[in-house]
């Protein structure tokens, strides 16, 4: 069946070998999640000043946000990661169809994230727990509304990439389907896979700090 | 293109330990959220940031891959969190330190804050 | 420019790069900047020098020509221009803190006074309770602490002549000490850029000798024998209404005050008046009322900063402007 | 012979052969087309500021529009200029030829860095027609929440062009650690190369702060989060904390590679082996990392506490070192060497020169107590002016006139070259030192109007500008000419040792017709004598 037939992949003309091909975007890619680093750090930082400043202030706010959903969706992120480098390794192994059964289920995982999230947001912006302008609730400290404004960054920034990753696992999918993807070659689902844990990664801290301070 | 190099960077690891990895990071969610019950003081933090922190690396060295990933991408990556760590240091030298002369520490004089005040008793409409 | 009171010049006192130092700050920080300066021209000038040399005795005379020796490195040169440098530079930084301590801890002895920063003028509040605008009052030889805010914006404020300078900030107070050794007046800048009037949000400071001090303690409420537009023209600079209305028909940030009283106004959103007695006093005391068409709403309300027979006197003044 | 006939600027032919090109020289020069834009531009509006400062008195514009002219002068001049300036032009043209490589390791990706550029550049554009921002470059807050201008046009303009600049950082890096030609070890590398890696480093780890401070400030406009507004509880000096941590190393962002040429020019012009080659590669790491230790030292007056600024300090002196250590090299590299004194080199002396004298000053400025009387003076305008103008602008103009024949191959007018030389040198020296003198005597900066007393000086500072302008003008009339009329040049018109002089003027799309093989440093003079 033509469906299972592997596509050969091309070096690219200024490239040397498929080795260095491969090396370089892997380093390309670690490079950019280093940038990715500082970028979501900065606002740890953020975040770290402002917990220091007003702890009593952090306590009252966590209670206005479930840590039902915030673990349930650390288990489907860890869950999705999971999923993704099985769908790697199907693809060094050169098992088409595990391959894209992964890549679904990691898509599934990465959509019902997003699903909890929008409960999450929805409920906050019924009690009016929004940014400063928006903020309309009530509570015992009054800089209550720099917490969410933290918040909705925070969780804002880490949702926009998981909704990126979504774009890229569908365009995954559709060179897996094709056949372009196996032991040979599978250099796109490898960096793909390293942004998506990177994105999982963002999310172990998120989740502690923001809905479980003690 | 089986030189080699190839061989090096293209390491399959067994379904065993992509499985071990993962059942131990749900069993580290667990904890989180257990520990987050018992109140240990200042140590909250820091126990909650511990535990992530576990987390991360496994995610970081199995899942990544930089377990087996021993080029310059490695050292990039740990590189980059001195940066971060950096970065936190010196903001942290700056405002914990810094001497509010004649006010109480932080203290606002002109704060429109959007917050709609209650004693501490009090239950908020929400929840 | 608008000031009430000449200051010292600034550039034709002091040295070549300093205006004239007046307090305790002044000797060893321009000590510390000729030092360096000199440190830098000992480096330089042969540095210069040598490359020009080089230049001269080196210059390729014919094409192809090749160098005379390939030389890649010396120990010895290497550790002679790193380590000296550090040595230097490490002074440097020992003598500019020691400096800056100086600055930021005030005497236990000093006089207070709260500063207040707002677009764009400065606003001094005594211990008696007396307040003045754009005018800082102090006595010689007598340690002064400014303990400062902002009410809007971030503000900085400078005293070259005393070589202080602090960040005036909204929500926070930050400090300033300085004690004058020499009568004068000293000119004060806005040195954060905070919008239109930056360049006009200037100061004077006052330094008078131990009696006249007295006297303008005594004289605080001065102005009671003025006549009311006298008094208003005064007004008119001393309280910083200058550095946004003019009186000679040029638009500055805000509208003038030519031919003001009895014009018809228009408003932002709508709206006209005719200049009155009543219209003016809401001007001063709530600005943002009624806003005139063509201008933002950035003038500070003086509720509290001007009183009735303040603005009684500035009303006659601008009557007068016809 | 074909291999003159056929390069890669006429190669393909169309604007969509330009427009879609994924080679990397094409894609500089595309850059250094945007740049010239920009800097004419940033000119122009330094001559307009400098003009209405001639007098204390309202001349042109109005204090709301000398602010804005100040502002989009500063923010074009960095954001949109010396930023990308030479790793992106010259840089991007150079890199894969100084590695024997065919192109740099993504060049889909290099081409989207220029559509980002482009892109962020209209939104800063867009910003200047509706209602141009007067924040200063620096944007502090609270004065840039409340605002009425376009600030929100303006910094996500600015934060488009920060992944245009990630970007180009991430490609340089991969190219560096895996394009190398075979034999090109680290330490044959060109020190252009070693300049361009530390400050992709910079880029690639600096930048994405400034990107989520820009972001946060829009959020602080549109939805009031609060973390840097003082009103909501904020905090406007954590700003400060966030734009310097990116904007210190943005410095070096501008230095570095200016630095990196300053070795190529010297090793060429003397027909030495550089001094000290492992001292300035080294150097220029060491500068890149210890450019995130000392963000601090602009924020001396600012309110932050003692502590911090005395780190910041002592941290500020460490970055001054190893700048000293390359220039002692550069001279000690010109001892005994062969010295042609052409347009290049000219700017290298330049360079010199100023950068000197600004590195100084910069050392004065970290001086704790010093800074608090020069603080937001132009004393703090004039240092900047001499490292960026002086330093920069001068080692990027030298770099154009080096290259140049290699970019196009043709030659420029020398005769023009040194006039035009002599002009912007005199006229700088007008415009800025005038201003240390009025900056330490006490006038601020970002003054629409100033005391009466300073007028002569700030007068004499308008008209050097204008002998600034006259110099610039003289060269982009020569440069242009150059194209038109210039002078056929060939392949290695200065007699250079480094790879890209290896192969034709202008080179071939794929660069080297073969792969070369690297036996030798980069500045092998000596070789020569033997063969
Ligand atoms: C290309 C850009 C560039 C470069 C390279 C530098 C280089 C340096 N800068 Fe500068 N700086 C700016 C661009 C740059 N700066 C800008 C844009 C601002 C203001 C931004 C704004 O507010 O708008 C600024 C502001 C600024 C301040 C804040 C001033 C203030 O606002 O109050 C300080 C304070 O420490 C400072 C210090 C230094 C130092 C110590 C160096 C050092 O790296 C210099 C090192 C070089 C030398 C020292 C010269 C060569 C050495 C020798 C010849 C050997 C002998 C040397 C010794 C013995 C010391 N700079
Ligand atoms: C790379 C950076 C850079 C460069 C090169 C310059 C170049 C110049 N700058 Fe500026 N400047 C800044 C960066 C730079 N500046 C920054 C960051 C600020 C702070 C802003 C703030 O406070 O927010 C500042 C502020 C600043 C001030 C202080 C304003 C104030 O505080 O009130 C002044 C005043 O004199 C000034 C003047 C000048 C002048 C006269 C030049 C001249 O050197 C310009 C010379 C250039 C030309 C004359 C252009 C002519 C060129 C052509 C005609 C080429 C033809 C075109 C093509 C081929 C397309 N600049
Ligand atoms: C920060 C700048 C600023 C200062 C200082 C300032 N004003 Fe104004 N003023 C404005 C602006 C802008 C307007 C126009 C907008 C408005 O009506 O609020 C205005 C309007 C007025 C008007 C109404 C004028 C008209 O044309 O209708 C009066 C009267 C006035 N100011 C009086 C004063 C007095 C008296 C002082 C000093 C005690 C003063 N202002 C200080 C900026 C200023
Ligand atoms: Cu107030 Cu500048
Ligand atoms: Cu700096």
């Amino acid at each position: 069946m033509s469906m299972l037939v592997n596509k050969p992949h091309h070096v690219a003309h200024h490239f040397a070998s498929e080795a260095q091909e491969f090396e370089s975007a892997r380093l390309g890619m670690w490079v950019f999640l280093v940038q990715e680093l500082l970028f979501f750090g900065a606002l740890f930082v953020a975040y770290g000043i402002f917990r220091w400043w007003h702890p009593q202030m952090f306590i009252e706010a966590h209670h206005y946000l479930s840590w039902k959903m915030g673990a349930f969706n650390t288990v489907v992120l860890i869950a999705s990661s999971f999923t993704m480098v099985m769908a790697i390794r199907s693809a060094q192994v050169n098992e088409r169809k595990p391959l894209i059964s992964y890549l679904l289920l990691t898509l599934l995982f990465a959509g019902v994230f997003l699903g909890v999230k929008y409960i999450e947001y929805m409920e906050k912006i019924h009690h009016g727990l929004l940014p400063g302008h928006f903020f309309s609730a009530q509570g015992v400290s009054e800089y209550l509304h720099l917490f969410f404004g933290i918040y909705f960054t925070m969780t804002g920034l880490h949702g926009l990439h998981i909704l990126v990753g979504m774009g890229l696992l569908v365009w995954l999918l559709v060179r897996a389907i094709r056949g372009e993807f196996h032991s040979e070659f599978y250099t796109p689902l490898e960096m793909v896979g390293l942004y998506w844990h990177f994105v999982d990664l963002v999310w172990i801290f998120l989740f502690p700090l923001l809905y479980l301070i003690g | 293109m089986k030189n080699d190099n190839h061989a090096s960077h293209h390491v399959i690891v067994p379904v065993k330990t992509y499985v071990a990895v993962f059942v131990a990071l749900l069993i580290l969610t667990f904890l989180t959220v257990f520990v987050a019950q018992f109140d240990f003081g200042s140590f909250n933090l820091l126990v909650a940031l511990i535990v992530a922190m576990v987390k991360a690396s496994l995610v970081v060295m199995i899942f990544m891959g930089l377990k087996w990933n021993k080029s310059f991408d490695r050292f990039a990556f740990f590189a980059c969190l001195i940066f971060l760590f950096i970065f936190f240091l010196l903001v942290f030298v700056d405002i914990p330190l810094r001497s509010y002369r004649g006010v109480e520490e932080s203290q606002h004089i002109n704060l429109k804050s959007p917050v709609k005040l209650i004693a501490p008793g009090e239950a908020p409409v929400h929840h | 420019m608008d000031t009430s009171l000449q200051t010292e010049s600034l550039l034709h006192t002091g040295t070549t790069f300093f205006p004239e130092g007046v307090g305790p700050f002044a000797s060893s920080m321009d000590s510390l900047f000729y030092f360096i300066f000199w440190g830098s021209v000992i480096i330089f000038v042969p540095l210069i020098l040598v490359s020009i040399y080089f230049l001269i005795a080196y210059r390729r005379k014919r094409e192809n020509q090749l160098a005379t020796k390939q030389m890649t490195h010396s120990t010895f040169l290497e550790l002679a221009w790193t380590v000296p440098p550090t040595i230097l530079v490490l002074i440097v930084f020992v003598w500019g803190f020691k400096g800056f301590l100086h600055m930021s801890v005030a005497p236990l002895n000093s006089q207070e006074i709260h500063v207040s920063g707002k677009k764009w003028f400065w606003e001094f509040s005594y211990p008696n309770g007396n307040k003045g605008i754009g005018e800082l009052v102090v006595p010689v030889d007598t340690p002064v602490t400014l303990l400062m805010t902002s009410e809007d914006v971030i503000h900085s404020f400078f005293v070259p002549n005393f070589r202080i300078k602090r960040d005036v900030l909204p929500n926070r107070y930050t400090k300033l000490w300085f004690e004058a050794d020499k009568v004068g007046n000293y000119q004060v800048f806005c040195t954060e850029y905070c919008g239109d009037g930056h360049s006009a949000m200037l100061a004077v400071v006052r330094v008078l000798s131990a009696e006249d001090y007295e006297d303008w303690l005594a004289e605080a409420n001065s102005g009671d024998d003025l006549p009311l537009d006298k008094l208003g023209e005064k007004l008119y600079t001393s309280k910083a209404c200058a550095t946004c209305h003019s009186t000679d028909g040029t638009s500055r940030v805000g509208p003038t005050w030519k031919s003001l009283f009895g014009s018809k106004k228009a408003f932002v959103g709508g709206g006209t008046a005719t200049v009155d007695e009543n219209y003016i006093h809401e001007s001063i005391v709530n600005p943002g009322a009624k806003v005139v068409a063509g201008f933002d709403n950035v003038m500070p309300t003086y509720a509290g900063s001007l009183n009735d027979r303040e603005i009684s006197a500035l009303i006659a003044y601008i009557k007068t402007l016809q | 012979m074909s291999q003159v006939a056929l390069n890669y600027l006429n190669a393909t032919k169309g604007l969509k052969s330009w427009f879609c090109t994924l080679d990397h020289k094409r894609i500089g020069i595309m850059y250094l087309i945007c740049i010239a834009v920009a800097f004419g531009l940033g000119g122009f509006f330094a001559l307009a500021l400098r003009l209405e400062l001639i007098s204390p008195k309202e001349i042109l514009f109005t204090a709301k529009q000398y602010n804005q002219l100040f502002t989009l002068h500063g923010a074009v001049m960095v954001f949109l200029f010396i930023v990308p300036s030479i790793p992106a032009s010259l840089g991007n043209f150079l890199l894969p030829l100084q590695l024997g490589a065919k192109d740099v390791a993504f060049p889909r990706l290099n081409l989207t860095s220029w559509y980002v550029y482009v892109f962020g550049a209209l939104f800063c554009v867009y910003s200047m027609v509706a209602g141009a921002v007067d924040t200063g470059w620096t944007f502090y807050t609270p004065y840039s929440i409340d605002s009425a201008t376009s600030v929100i046009s303006m910094t996500l303009g600015a934060f488009i062009l920060g992944f245009s600049s990630i970007l180009t950082g991430v490609n340089f890096i991969v190219t560096i650690h895996k394009m190398r030609a075979p034999g090109l070890t680290w330490f044959r590398l060109p020190l252009m190369v070693w300049a361009l890696y530390a400050t992709s480093i910079i880029q690639v780890l600096a930048t994405p702060v400034l990107a989520i401070t820009l972001l946060l400030l829009v959020l602080e406009r549109t939805m009031g989060i609060g973390i840097f507004n003082p009103a909501l509880g904020g905090d406007p000096v954590l700003f400060q904390h966030f734009f310097w941590f990116y904007s210190h190393p943005a410095v070096y962002i501008m230095i570095l590679p200016a630095m990196g040429i300053m070795s190529e020019l010297v090793t060429t012009f003397c027909r030495k082996d550089i001094f000290g080659y492992k001292m300035i590669a080294f150097s220029s790491l060491a500068i890149a990392i210890i450019s995130f230790l000392v963000w601090g030292h602009h924020l001396f007056v600012s309110g932050q506490s003692d502590y911090a600024a005395m780190i910041f300090s002592l941290l500020t002196y460490l970055v001054a070192i190893p700048s000293a250590v390359k220039v002692f090299n550069w001279v000690a590299t010109m001892y005994r060497g062969s010295i042609q004194i052409k347009a290049p080199f000219l700017y290298f002396l330049g360079f010199m020169f100023l950068f000197c004298i600004g590195g100084f000053t910069g050392v004065m400025l970290g001086a704790l107590s010093l800074d608090v009387h020069l603080h937001d003076t132009y004393f703090v305008v004039a240092h900047f002016h001499y490292v960026m103008m002086g330093g920069t602008v001068m080692a990027f103009i030298g770099g154009l006139h080096y290259w140049w024949p290699k970019m196009f191959g043709r030659m420029y007018n020398e005769t023009l070259a040194l006039i035009a030389w002599a002009f912007v040198m005199l006229g700088f020296n007008m415009v800025f030192f005038t201003q240390f003198i009025l900056g330490s005597k006490g006038m601020p900066r970002r003054y629409y109007s100033y005391l009466d007393q300073f007028q002569p000086l700030h007068a004499f500072s308008t008209v050097g500008s204008w002998v600034l302008a006259v110099g610039f003008i003289l060269m982009a009339f020569y440069l242009i000419d150059s194209l038109l009329n210039g002078k056929k040049a060939p392949s290695n018109p200065w007699g250079a040792m480094t790879l890209e002089w290896q192969t034709q003027s202008p080179p071939i799309t794929e660069n080297f017709l073969e792969t070369p093989v690297v036996t030798h440093g980069p500045y092998d003079f000596g070789m020569e004598k033997q063969s």
